[in-house]
């Protein structure tokens, strides 16, 4: 079970450096938002798989739910920013 | 000026999410000893705790119920306490931070008055970690008080 | 010429009977339009006595309480430890956090019966993960494909939810549900993005919101529902 | 190998489909809106799947139960992180990609 779970987060790191093609190439500010919420939800189950491997989980339950709260908050916050600077590079 | 946000979707999320937040980072402060965290994770956390509501309610109200003359005693008084614990072992005969010594005040014994010992040091840290990111994060909010948002 | 006598009579005897109709069905109308009228009110003021009375009801100190269990329930869930030091300090931790905090989980809670509205919204989550399943094999498809067939448009109505908690519970929906998200709220106005014609089709009918509506229980599910009804009656007595 | 083990597999591997797809329509969509749609979708269901799927790996205890709340907050909260960033986007006036073609409305 344990490989599976070791393929399975391999997997999920090759679909962080995807994402990380439109955090790195995005058109503007708010396509690198986008694609920074969508890499904080793989890490949180990365994070939790890495738990599952070493058996450790009661641990790493604690910083995936610590990482959850700060990747939503990271968001609101870069969100209200965008929307009170009021400025958007090109239109896309 | 991080202002009110006009968003129903937003206010209400954190008004929900705020105390049970609060509770995890306490979480984190009091279970240091067997978990990830200890006093700076929990503070950190808390920090976050106020930055979520400055920017769904706004920071006029975030300073009514801490303002920055509070945070700033508060960030003192932990590190009161830190150098307190500190002191206090040392004037119980022990060396600086040396917890054990403290069972001669509580009526416990030494290997229980170090695990008190270390909980008081970590709400300490978490206090003052608390109060200090709060009064930074204050003042990158409010870097343009009087020019006017769009919000 | 017996035979126009006839046709003359019968068609006498088919008008008669039509207008008799029509004259039933005016009766019916306007029997079913008191009724549900009375019904409406009637409804109205029960809620409304119950609104006042939760008012009352709910003081500082009952939002105190009811935080202050809450989150001593999430604390023993992360804990985990249950002996007596661990426990006596997450009572500390709840009293300090639910004095500070007691006006955020409770605020403006205006429908009355809580258990009700809990009982909807656990059967309306069931529906929501379907919904959710849809959505993700809707998105899949168009992924997969190689010609996307996407005609992306803004359509905005206006909606009759009131409270808070209703609009961030039909926003979050729509968000979930296939091909829409909400863009922006104004003034009880939802802007929302769809991927096509179809699903922006789809949302206009409102019946995501009456089924919003109906949980919270809110005044205007009551009228959607005595229409709904009338037109069962309806179409029993047309047939 | 029991059957509690290949139920958890079952989610977690439906959960990685669904990243998978979220992260192609992220990739592949054309503009900031329609990516917007697959990963606010994708990802609380993919999140939602994986999550309940290590629980089940994990038993019943009160790690679980934390994993499950997990659940339940990526749950409220990635609709409300999806909105807010497209509020922020239409409230700049950042106008949705039409087709070239088919130009109506």
């Amino acid at each position: 079970m344990n490989i599976f779970f070791l393929i399975i987060g391999m997997g999920m790191c090759a679909l962080v450096l995807l994402c990380l093609y439109r955090v790195t190439f995005g058109p503007n500010v708010l396509n690198r938002a986008a694609g920074l919420s969508a890499v904080g939800t793989k890490t949180l189950i990365i994070l939790l798989l890495m738990g599952v491997i070493y058996d450790r989980v009661e641990m790493f339950v604690d910083i995936s739910m610590v990482y959850a709260l700060l990747n939503f908050l990271g968001t609101l916050v870069l969100a209200k920013y965008i929307k009170q600077s009021g400025e958007v590079e090109c239109q896309l | 000026m991080i202002r009110e946000s006009q968003d129903v979707i937003v206010k209400t999320l954190a008004r929900l999410l705020v105390p049970f937040i609060v509770i995890y980072a306490l979480y984190v402060v009091m279970h240091g000893h067997h978990s990830p965290g200890g006093g700076f994770q929990g503070g950190v956390i808390l920090a976050a705790s106020f930055v979520l509501l400055a920017i769904s309610q706004g920071l006029d109200k975030i300073r009514q119920r801490l303002s920055e003359k509070t945070a700033g005693i508060l960030s003192s008084l932990g590190v009161l306490i830190y150098a307190g614990i500190g002191l206090l072992c040392l004037l119980l005969g022990g060396k600086y931070l040396d917890y054990g010594k403290l069972s001669k005040l509580l009526p416990v014994e030494p290997a229980q008055a170090r695990s008190l010992g270390i909980l008081g040091v970590e709400i300490g840290v978490a206090l003052a970690v608390m109060a200090v990111m709060c009064l930074i994060v204050f003042t990158i909010f409010s870097f343009d008080e009087d020019s006017g948002g769009d919000e | 010429m017996e035979v126009t006598l006839l046709v003359e009579a019968t068609e006498n005897a088919f008008r008669i009977l039509g207008d008799a109709r029509k004259h039933a069905e005016g009766i019916i109308d306007s029997a079913l339009e008191l009724t549900s009228e009375e019904t409406r009110h009637h409804e109205a003021k029960r809620i409304q006595e119950i609104f006042t009375g939760a008012q009352k009801r709910k003081t500082a100190f009952q939002n105190f309480i009811g935080t202050a269990v809450i989150l001593y329930a999430f604390w023993v869930l992360l804990s985990g430890q249950f002996d007596a030091f661990h426990l006596t300090l997450g009572a500390i931790c709840c009293i300090v956090v639910a004095y500070l905090y007691h006006d955020l989980l409770f605020a403006n809670t205006r429908v009355g019966d809580m258990r009700v509205v809990a009982w909807r919204f656990i059967t309306y989550i069931p529906w929501l993960m379907v919904q959710i399943l849809m959505s993700n094999l809707h998105v899949a498809s168009l992924v997969l494909r190689r010609k996307m067939p996407i005609n992306p448009q803004v359509l905005t109505f206006k909606t009759k939810l009131e409270t808070d908690i209703s609009c961030v519970a039909l926003a979050n929906s729509i968000t979930l549900t296939p091909g829409t998200i909400t863009m922006d709220i104004r003034d009880g106005v939802f802007y929302v993005h769809a991927l096509s014609k179809k699903v922006a089709d789809e949302l206009q009918t409102g019946a995501m919101e009456d089924r919003v509506a109906h949980i919270f229980m809110e005044a205007d599910h009551l009228y959607v529902q005595d229409v709904l009804d009338a037109a069962n009656i309806y179409a029993a007595l047309r047939t | 190998m029991s059957v509690i083990n290949i139920i958890a597999g079952l989610f977690v591997l439906a959960g990685f489909f669904f990243f998978f797809t979220a992260t192609l329509g992220l990739l592949r969509l054309p503009d900031f809106y329609t990516r917007l749609h697959a990963t606010g979708k994708g990802d609380t269901l993919a999140v939602l799947y994986s999550l309940i799927g290590l629980a089940i790996y994990h038993g019943f205890n009160i790690t679980s139960a934390k994993i499950l709340f997990i659940a339940v907050f990526m749950f409220l909260a990635q609709p409300t992180a999806t909105h807010a960033i497209s509020r922020a986007a239409f409230g700049c006036g950042f106008l949705p990609w039409k087709p070239e073609e088919g130009v109506e409305e």
